[in-house]
């Protein structure tokens, strides 16, 4: 394949990385007044970035190290979405602050490059340094806020320990070079089809466990509670959801598709992540006060039930897989954009029990909160419901049902924490009045709310299928 | 033995030992200098293994730019690094029996992929006169590479922004010399004509200044 | 006239007063905190009135000789799901009872709750709709959507307006049956798996692996045995009661009870019969456990609606004996009980709604002769007080009778020892009785409050002519369960081979 | 005595062992720590080209060029944050300082 | 015809339903008068049907009102079956019904809630009515459960009155426990034949005689079993030994209560079930035998305790339940005309007895304790004269060999006799002696009753005037230590003070309207026997009863009675009769201060049948504490402690300190984590290399 073939595959990732050229030079002479055009910019080129994924071709390109298949480019348009909200939650989140920074825009658009080159990699090497190219943004970003000690100290343990784990995946990476002989992944899943060994599988873990870590699941979650209460909110708002989609992409193509003939092996060990994590989760948030680190024990909680799809190995797994998270990412961007929405006296409200009587005092806040937190619970008929029944009748069908058992009770468990948030808004009393929040983080929450009810209902007969092509690209059964 | 070997057994033990001591070292200063030890001894394993021009590399992008930066934010930050040692010991023990099991763990597999992997069998590559390493990565890094090779200027570039984002600041007391505003300095921001009654005297703006 | 999607209409219309009713909110000006919830009363009660013309209406169209369902709608959703819809004898009843219920808790609701009405009233509508959905959805997923989600509005019920120790009662609610459901989502998901389809009616023809139906068996119990609830999971029933408000009580009660009763009819029974059978000796220990021991629990209580509570579970013990004897009395009798126990449970917590009312206690040793203060209200309360009893001419003996007759084929030991919970019924409910109607009066509070308001005869009314009605004549019932129940007992018995 | 694959890889395996321990051990100076990560990035490196070598395939070596880039930037950004952290707090310290936990 | 039966039947539900519902609406008087006048109507349709059956010729028949349960085989209905068994009960109940209506205008006359007492005894009367007319279990069931019911609330009319709540809800329960039985008897019948209904259960029977049955992991016949169940049905209800403990204390109702319901109908409506059911008891040998033995000691056992009692009502209500002791045992032996014929004669004279001793009551202003009375005969004459009527007619006075005596006296005398024609098998011979025994006693505490009451000394001049303060009362007498039974034995009311303050302690004869009743019923008393004795149990017995009644083949007592040999066994009964009767002259006119000694020496034997045998108390500790007892633990300790303290709070506590023990984990160090992740690796790669290598 020419080099001009392999560029039109890529065009998304071009109209990526072009602009943030063009908007890092116009913002650099521009300075911060510039902020609102570069998020417009920004904005814009995500959505056009979208439209070109959504509409290119697939095939692989640049030697194999690029792949763009129906997976990657359900990831990418949803993951471009994502985006642009976060970029649309964080002007309303730092104007509030005054401390908005021309910067976060394009550091949003470099970390969704990143991303963008993950689901596509197609050898160890692309998901390297797409993986590098979206930690080292987050990083910046989990920092962003540089006069605030808890946003430094968020960004000092997000790095040592993100940096960390890219040593263990790149010390996996490099075990299953030396075993395979290649970088790629074509290449790889030949060779080992000649020839499996405990070296291969040794080099795997490490790989897994680099991952796990960018997707908070336990025991590699350690980072996420503290790195969630520090760091900006519209940056947690975007770790929470697409990063975690496209690392778990990127599983689903390295495990399912390349390791394919390995299944027995690292199923487990995705499995014993997977029950881990949604152990850790539902318990981790019983205790906790702070909002944002009860939605961190959540969010690891969820990545378990992700897992858990992932172990399944089938492509009705991956297709679940899909479809979780974006019916997650969606709710988890609704609560926190809800968490960006409240503030009380120019304080924002970090802790769960200030939101004690809320319902007596915004009743659309309350309703919308209510809904995303019933349909993170995984209560029918909301969002969350569908994302569990896809995860756990995956798990089913390929005979995980006692792993999917131990998960549904930990979502028992971890219901108790979400129903303190509807009892502290509903049942308790005694709130003063709230600040007016940015128009545009309201809306972004009522419109995560109205998805995760009525809207996903109708969104699933379009979503469903498209998840369900997607995967045929695997050639799973 | 030949003198591979015993220029291996040296690196080799210079690295570890080097490696070793950055970590136990009390003052961070000599742990940056053993760890540019290390890597100077790490870039002569490469070229034992043929590997020049990423030898080269490693003296030049580490030892020149990363290791430096490090002592420079040493010397920058002014710590009291002997507080810091304390406590040093206490997570030796269990530290070293994980540590030492890992180690464990990693020859034994390191061992299987040396002689059960796909590099089993095969001695090092030796570079003839026909095509020299550096040639070799050229060939591919422009070719089949130039994507990630561009990525990874992103990378870079995303690590400029961070420095500057995080550490740059613009100190709101210091007066900057802005050429782009005095060269377009009108004459009507400058100067302002009243008229002033006799004996009244004017009322000056507190903002004149600015 | 035929009224086209009669079962969609049925099932949402309470939606869409609860959204009417948010609507004249949002559009009301703010200040107007009377008016508005006054205009969320009527429209609460027109919606569920209308609901339940909709439901009389659906019960003159059924066909009541076939054994099809009726009123199917039918439309792919994704996958394999759809929304499907449709009733047959046992369900259109439980459609019936929840539309007539539901017009008598909103006009309990009336005057005692004066806080956050327009919520109030929206929880109850949006749980009405769930409610209803159970009954009326043929699509395994569905009704696990309905099902689940009335939990929600019931939770907030209880949490909003209960009782003091409302927080607790509620978690305890919410929590308790969330996990018994999400062990059925499981197994659902395996059934859907290998039997690739949703459609209840269709998986009730599959034949599940004989392996695989007693773990799929165990996992559906779980749900409807808490959901019962049944002995030893029905611990949240007795808090819940209490803590809820007294519409809340009724609601749960009468019909939320029911929707585990309805499910062993609907599921376990049929789609795992082998296992059903299995199960049975299981089934039948618990539930005759069930009824001694919640019989006597209920003897000791201090609180008049923990008693109640207590006696509901006892008298879910005869349902699910009745459903497990897996015979045409057992079954036909189950439905009936619960029915049955619809009107009377829900009527004795109007009861003692009635007391709360006027003096806030619930603790029997405050009361005494009211009798003498309240003579109407203790004429319903003891009419309702023997109906509970299981008085032939009240509904509550056709159902007891039945379950035990059918179950006294399968277990003389279980129908013995629940025959004894004839008795302790007698016992503990004429003591309740006693303690609060009969007597002088001694406590001088209790004094200066009037008799039943006609608000309250108008709750009472129906109520009285529903369980006297069925009573005399069961047949009511019966006409529309016979042939449903009579093609399913044939079903569970060819397949079980007896 | 031949000097193979076996010989770089268990000086390779010695040096991420190093830095492993290095992070757990220098539990107050992240300087230390950053430089361990480092150490590990070095050990990756070595692996990657001793099979390069061995294998006679040359994108070990190019990874290894990837890795380096990054291992620079990573630290540039490291060091950055570093910075931001001393500015806030004062000092380097990690172990009594932390804010967040539970 | 059949509208008219139908109309019998409806006639006390609408009475009921009219004073009942709008009682307040329109008034005492048209509630009384609606409820009394329907009930005439009825007992009027009532005797017609039995005339036309008995002379007129007609046929049983079965009207179906409407359609009752119906699943499956498990059909039932609405309907009327009118045969000679339900003919006879008819006028027994209508006839008693309506009379006691009649005698409660004058006695509840300061009552303030007649039309609910009204309501109550229409109520009743329907209840009783149905059971009698029911063609299955079902409706019978009903009847039975109904009666129940009406008993229940008639028995707590009283309601202020604690010790009037607290016998309704005995005499309820314990009742329950006895349909406990009859439940699980119809269900053997139902699973058995596939049949609840009498008229096409009766041919099946014989086809089942030699099944078994498994209950309760044991076999029996199946016949016999069902038999005994149904009968546990008929001992609660007809208060028979073990079951008995409510009767004694329904006494708390109004005294037309305790003569309608617990002497004429309700209590009699086991025998009547028994003799309903004889296809399927001449089939049931074991039950058979139960039934003469439990009837046999219930006659001695109630008769003992009646002759220590002091309350004029309980020592009826013992009575009552000795009599139907005899109607049990005559059932048992296979008589049931016999027990029929004394169900009957019994009706007449016990519901005088009780009128006439509501009478008493009434006059006394409410005093139930005989010892406060005394020489009452010339103050109440009239009471006096059919309170007489109405013992001899108890005591059975007649001369053998003629057709000369007082309704007892047929009937009782029939019964012994059969008794005797049986007594080839143990339990006849038993059933005789005893039969004589309770003679014996009967004689003894019923002249005891007259003479304490009407005769001998007024106990009533002094001491009177605190006799409504029961601890004074009581206090005079030396047996207080065992009188707290009698605590709450008046009616002592306290709104009602009787309306004739001017003459306050002076017994009174009774008004017009309570009379009349008496009068009737005197005549029922006297006649009775000798005028139905022959289609009973004489000659026209077998075209009398037709196939409501059925023996088996070889069952002849009734025929064998007639030809008794043994010219002592015609006469014992009159033998014991009058040496009781002499006893009770010797020891109450004569000699009063012998029985007033033995009362205050409290002798271990005196207050053994003063209290009932201990009964009660053995109840009390068994099943009142014991449930409690079980209830308190089963709630406290199961459900609170282990099923809550387990279950849900456990699981919650153990959740929360796992949270607290992992939140710990998070020590927000970052070496910590480090060594978190450095754990994870480890533990991953050494489980892989154990575990998963291959």
């Amino acid at each position: 394949m020419d080099l001009s073939a392999s560029l039109n595959l890529a065009l998304p990732e071009l109209i990526l990385a072009i602009s943030v050229l063009g908007i890092v030079v116009y913002g650099a002479l521009r300075g911060n007044k510039s902020a609102f055009t570069v998020n417009a910019l920004s904005g814009a080129a995500l959505i056009a970035a979208a439209f070109a994924a959504a509409f290119g071709s697939h095939g692989s390109g640049f030697s194999g190290s690029f792949i763009s298949d129906g997976v990657a480019v359900y990831a990418k348009v949803f993951i471009y979405i994502v985006a642009v909200a976060i970029i649309v939650l964080s002007k309303g989140y730092f104007d509030r602050l005054n401390q908005t920074k021309f910067e976060f825009p394009i550091l949003i658009l470099l970390a969704t490059l990143g991303m963008s080159m993950m689901v596509s990699a197609g050898d160890l090497i692309a998901l390297y340094v797409g993986l590098e190219l979206q930690s080292l943004s987050a990083y910046i970003l989990a920092a962003f806020r540089r006069d605030d000690p808890k946003g430094s100290e968020a960004g000092l343990k997000y790095f040592v320990l993100g940096s960390l784990a890219s040593g263990l995946l790149l010390y996996g990476a490099s075990l299953i070079y030396g075993f395979t002989g290649s970088m790629n992944f074509e290449a790889i899943a030949e060779a080992l089809k000649v020839n499996t060994e405990v070296g291969v599988i040794f080099g795997l873990v490490f790989l897994i466990s680099g991952l796990a870590f960018k997707i908070s699941a336990a025991p590699f979650h350690m980072w996420t509670p503290d790195v969630y209460e520090g760091a900006p909110t519209p940056v947690v708002a975007f770790f929470a959801g697409v990063p975690k989609f496209a690392a778990l992409v990127l599983f689903a193509r390295v495990l399912t598709d390349t390791f394919a003939d390995l299944y027995s092996q690292w199923s487990q060990v995705i499995l014993l992540l997977a029950t881990l994590s949604f152990l850790v989760g539902a318990l981790g948030g019983l205790m906790q006060k702070d909002i944002k680190r009860l939605l961190a024990y959540s969010s690891i909680a969820n990545m378990g039930y992700a897992l858990l799809a992932l172990a399944a190995g089938t492509g009705y797994g991956v297709q679940a897989l899909l479809l979780f998270m974006v019916l997650y990412t969606i709710d988890t961007t609704g609560l926190f954009s809800a968490q960006m929405a409240l503030s009380r006296k120019g304080v924002p409200l970090t802790r769960i029990d200030q939101l004690a009587g809320l319902s007596k005092v915004s009743m659309p806040i309350t309703i919308a909160i209510t809904l995303l937190c019933l349909s993170v619970l995984g209560m029918p008929p909301f969002s969350g419901f569908w994302a569990k029944v896809f995860v756990f009748g995956a798990a089913i069908e390929a005979g995980h049902w006692v792993f999917a058992a131990i998960g549904l009770v930990a979502s028992v468990v971890a219901a108790f924490y979400y129903l303190r948030i509807i009892k502290l808004m509903w049942f308790d009393g005694g709130a003063e009045e709230i600040d007016a929040a940015p128009a545009a983080t309201k809306w972004i929450l009522y419109a995560s709310a109205a998805f995760a009810f009525p809207l996903s209902a109708f969104a699933l007969i379009w979503l469903y299928p498209l998840a369900e092509n997607a995967i045929k690209s695997f050639g799973l059964n | 033995m030949s003198v591979l070997a015993i220029a291996f057994y040296l690196l080799a033990t210079v690295t570890v030992f080097s490696g070793a001591m950055v970590i136990l070292s009390k003052n961070p200063v000599h742990s940056v200098l053993f760890l540019i030890l290390a890597f100077f001894n790490a870039a002569g394993l490469f070229v034992l293994m043929g590997a020049e021009f990423l030898a080269m590399l490693l003296v030049v992008v580490y030892v020149g730019a990363v290791a430096v930066l490090f002592l420079f934010v040493v010397m920058m930050l002014d710590v009291d690094f002997v507080k810091l040692r304390k406590g040093f010991a206490s997570y030796l023990p269990i530290g070293g029996v994980v540590g030492t099991f890992l180690l464990v763990e990693l020859v034994l597999i390191v061992n299987a992929v040396a002689t059960r992997g796909a590099a089993a069998g095969k001695g090092p590559k030796v570079y003839g006169p026909e095509m020299s390493n550096i040639e070799d990565i050229g060939r591919v890094l422009y070719t089949d590479y130039v994507y990630l090779f561009q990525a990874a200027g992103l990378v870079l570039l995303v690590s400029m922004i961070g420095a500057i984002v995080l550490t740059l600041q613009h100190r709101t007391h210091v007066k900057r010399q802005d050429i782009h505003e005095q060269t377009t300095r009108r004459r009507k921001d400058a100067v302002k004509i009243v008229s002033v009654k006799s004996g009244e005297g004017i009322q000056i703006p507190e903002d004149i200044n600015k | 006239m035929a009224i086209p999607n009669l079962l969609s209409l049925i099932t949402f219309l309470p939606l869409a007063g609860a959204l009417v009713i948010l609507a004249v909110k949002a559009l009301s000006r703010k200040d107007d905190e009377a008016v508005i919830g006054t205009n969320a009363k009527w429209i609460a009660l027109w919606t569920t009135l209308a609901t339940l013309a909709l439901t009389i209406v659906l019960l003159a169209q059924f066909d009541r000789t076939t054994t099809d369902y009726q009123f199917v709608e039918k439309a792919q959703w994704f996958s394999y799901l759809s929304y499907h819809m449709g009733v047959d004898g046992i369900s259109v009843l439980f459609v019936a009872l929840t539309a007539f219920l539901m017009p008598l808790c909103i006009l309990a609701s009336w005057t005692n709750i004066k806080e956050r009405l327009v919520e109030y009233m929206i929880a109850f509508l949006v749980l009405q709709t769930a409610v209803i959905g159970v009954f009326t959805v043929l699509d395994l997923f569905l009704f696990y959507m309905f099902f689940e989600f009335g939990l929600v509005p019931m939770f907030l019920i209880i949490g909003i307006w209960g009782g003091k120790d409302r927080i607790y009662a509620s978690y305890k609610f919410f929590l308790y049956t969330l996990l018994g459901s999400v062990l059925m989502l499981a197994a659902m998901l395996y059934m859907v798996g290998v039997a690739g389809t949703s459609s209840i009616p269709e998986l009730a023809q599959y034949e599940f692996l004989a392996a695989a139906q007693p773990w799929l068996w165990l996992a559906f119990f779980a749900s409807f045995a808490v959901k019962m609830p049944m002995w030893p999971v029905h611990t949240w029933l007795p808090d819940a009661h209490v803590q809820a408000p007294t519409a809340g009580s009724v609601m749960l009660a009468g019909i939320l009870l029911k929707l585990g009763g309805y499910g062993f009819i609907r599921f376990n029974l049929p789609m795992f019969p082998l296992a059903s059978e299995m199960f049975t000796p299981f089934v039948l220990t618990l539930s005759v456990i069930a009824i001694v021991v919640t019989s006597l629990i209920a003897f000791r209580q201090t609180d008049i609606k923990k008693l109640i509570a207590y006696s509901s579970v006892a008298h879910m013990g005869f349902v699910t004996m009745g459903i497990f004897a897996g015979n045409q009395e057992g079954v036909q009798g189950a439905v009936y009980q619960m029915i049955s126990h619809g009107l009377i449970s829900g009527a004795l917590f109007l009861c003692v709604g009635v007391v709360y009312d006027r003096w806030h206690t619930r603790e029997i040793v405050f009361y005494g002769g009211l009798t003498k203060l309240l003579p109407h209200f203790a004429f319903v309360f003891l009419l309702f007080t023997m109906a509970n009893v299981g008085l032939p001419g009240t509904s509550g003996f056709v159902g007891e009778i039945l379950t035990m007759t059918g179950l006294y084929q399968v277990s003389t030991w279980a129908a013995f020892v629940a025959a004894t919970g004839v008795i302790l019924s007698a016992m503990y409910a004429l003591t309740l009785y006693k303690r609060v109607m009969y007597g002088e009066v001694t406590n001088e509070a209790l004094k200066g409050h009037p008799d039943l308001t006609a608000r309250e005869i108008l709750i009472f009314v129906p109520l009285i002519v529903g369980t006297i009605a069925l009573g005399v004549y069961p047949a009511f019932v019966f006409d529309f369960t016979t042939a449903s129940v009579d093609a399913l007992v044939a079903q569970y018995q060819t397949l079980i081979g007896g | 005595m031949n000097i193979d694959l076996t010989h770089y890889l268990v000086v390779s395996a010695m040096l991420f062992t190093i830095g492993v321990f290095g992070i757990f051990v220098n539990r107050r100076n992240i300087i230390i720590i950053l430089m361990s990560i480092e150490l590990i990035l070095l050990a990756v490196n070595i692996n990657f080209v001793a099979f390069s070598a061995h294998l006679h395939n040359v994108q070990g070596q190019i990874m290894a060029m990837f890795v380096l880039t990054v291992a620079a930037a990573e630290a540039a950004i490291g060091l950055a944050i570093l910075v931001t952290f001393f500015r806030n707090r004062g000092d380097i310290e990690v172990d009594d300082a932390s804010m967040m936990k539970g | 015809m059949q509208t008219l039966v139908t109309l019998l039947v409806l006639a006390p539900a609408l009475g009921a339903l009219i004073a009942g519902l709008f009682g307040r609406r329109i008034g005492n008087t048209l509630s009384q008068g609606v409820t009394t006048g329907l009930l005439f109507l009825s007992c009027a349709l009532s005797w017609y049907v039995f005339a036309q059956h008995t002379w007129g010729g007609l046929e049983p028949f079965t009207v179906k009102l409407l359609d009752f349960i119906n699943i499956g085989t498990f059909q039932s209905a609405w309907s009327i079956r009118i045969d000679a068994l339900s003919a006879t009960m008819l006028i027994v109940v209508t006839s008693v019904s309506s009379l006691v209506h009649l005698y409660s205008w004058g006695y509840m006359a300061e009552d303030p809630s007649k039309p609910r007492f009204f309501a109550y005894l229409s109520l009743f009367t329907f209840a009783m009515l149905m059971l009698v007319t029911a063609a299955d279990f079902m409706q019978l069931f009903f009847g039975w459960e109904g009666v129940g019911l009406a008993s229940y609330l008639l028995i707590g009319f009283w309601f202020h009155k604690d010790s009037a709540s607290s016998a309704a809800i005995k005499a309820f329960v314990v009742n329950r426990v006895g349909d406990f039985g009859f439940a699980l008897g119809i269900m053997t019948i139902y699973w058995q034949f596939g049949t609840i209904n009498f008229a096409e259960l009766f041919p099946l029977l014989a086809s089942k005689e030699a099944t078994s049955w498994a209950f309760l992991s044991w076999h029996f016949s199946a016949l016999d079993l069902a038999a005994f169940l149904l009968f546990i049905g008929a001992m609660g209800k007809s208060a028979q030994f073990f079951l008995h403990t409510w009767l004694p204390d329904a006494m708390e109702g109004p005294t037309p209560v305790s003569a309608l319901i617990h002497a004429a109908t309700m209590v009699t409506a086991g025998v009547y079930m028994v003799c309903l059911l004889s296809p399927l008891f001449e089939l049931a040998p074991v039950a058979k035998m139960i039934v003469t033995y439990v009837g046999a000691i219930t006659a001695i056992f109630a008769a003992s305790i009646g002759f220590t009692q002091n309350d004029i009502k309980r020592v009826i209500a013992f009575s009552t339940c000795s009599q139907l002791g005899y109607m049990f045992f005559a059932a048992g032996v296979g008589a049931y005309e016999a027990a029929m014929f004394h169900l009957f004669t019994h009706a007449f004279f016990k519901a005088l007895l009780f009128l006439g001793a509501g009478s008493v009551i009434h006059g006394m202003h409410h005093e139930q304790d005989m010892r406060n009375m005394g020489g009452l005969y010339k103050y109440l004459p009239a009471t006096y004269a059919v309170m007489m009527i109405g013992t001899i007619a108890i005591t059975g006075l007649g001369i053998p060999y003629t057709q000369i005596g007082f309704a007892g006296f047929f009937s009782k005398d029939t019964i012994i006799e059969t008794a005797w024609a049986a007594a080839g098998t143990p339990q006849g011979m038993f059933a005789f002696w005893i039969g004589v025994v309770a003679a014996l006693l009967t004689a003894f505490y019923s002249w005891r009753l007259i003479f304490m009451t009407f005769h001998g000394k007024k106990q009533w001049e002094h001491g009177h005037d605190d006799h409504h303060s029961h601890d004074e009362a009581h206090g005079d007498h030396a047996h207080a230590a065992v009188a707290h039974h009698d605590d709450h034995a008046h009616d002592d009311h306290a709104h009602d003070d009787h309306g004739h303050g001017h003459h306050a302690h002076t017994p009174h004869e009774s008004p017009l309207v309570m009379l009349i009743p008496l009068f009737v019923l005197s005549v029922g008393a006297v006649a009775a026997g000798f005028v139905f004795a022959p289609y009973f149990v004489g000659d026209h017995a077998h075209d009398f009863w037709g196939h409501a009644i059925f023996h088996g083949p070889h069952n002849h007592v009734l025929h064998d009675a007639h030809h008794i040999e043994e010219k002592w066994v015609k006469f014992a009964p009159l033998v014991v009769t009058l040496l009781g009767t002499l006893g009770a002259v010797y020891y109450y006119l004569m000699r009063p201060d012998v029985p007033k000694a033995m009362a205050a020496k409290q002798g271990g034997f005196y207050r053994f049948l003063y209290n009932k045998w201990y009964f009660d108390e053995l109840y009390q500790v068994v099943f009142v504490k014991g449930s409690k007892a079980l209830g308190d633990f089963f709630w406290k300790i199961l459900d609170v402690k282990i099923i809550d303290g387990l279950g849900p709070n456990g699981v919650a506590a153990t959740a929360l300190k796992s949270a607290k023990n992992l939140v710990k984990s998070q020590t927000g160090f970052l070496y910590h984590y480090a060594f978190v992740m450095f754990l994870g690796i480890a533990g991953l790669l050494t489980w892989v290399v154990f575990f998963l290598a291959r």
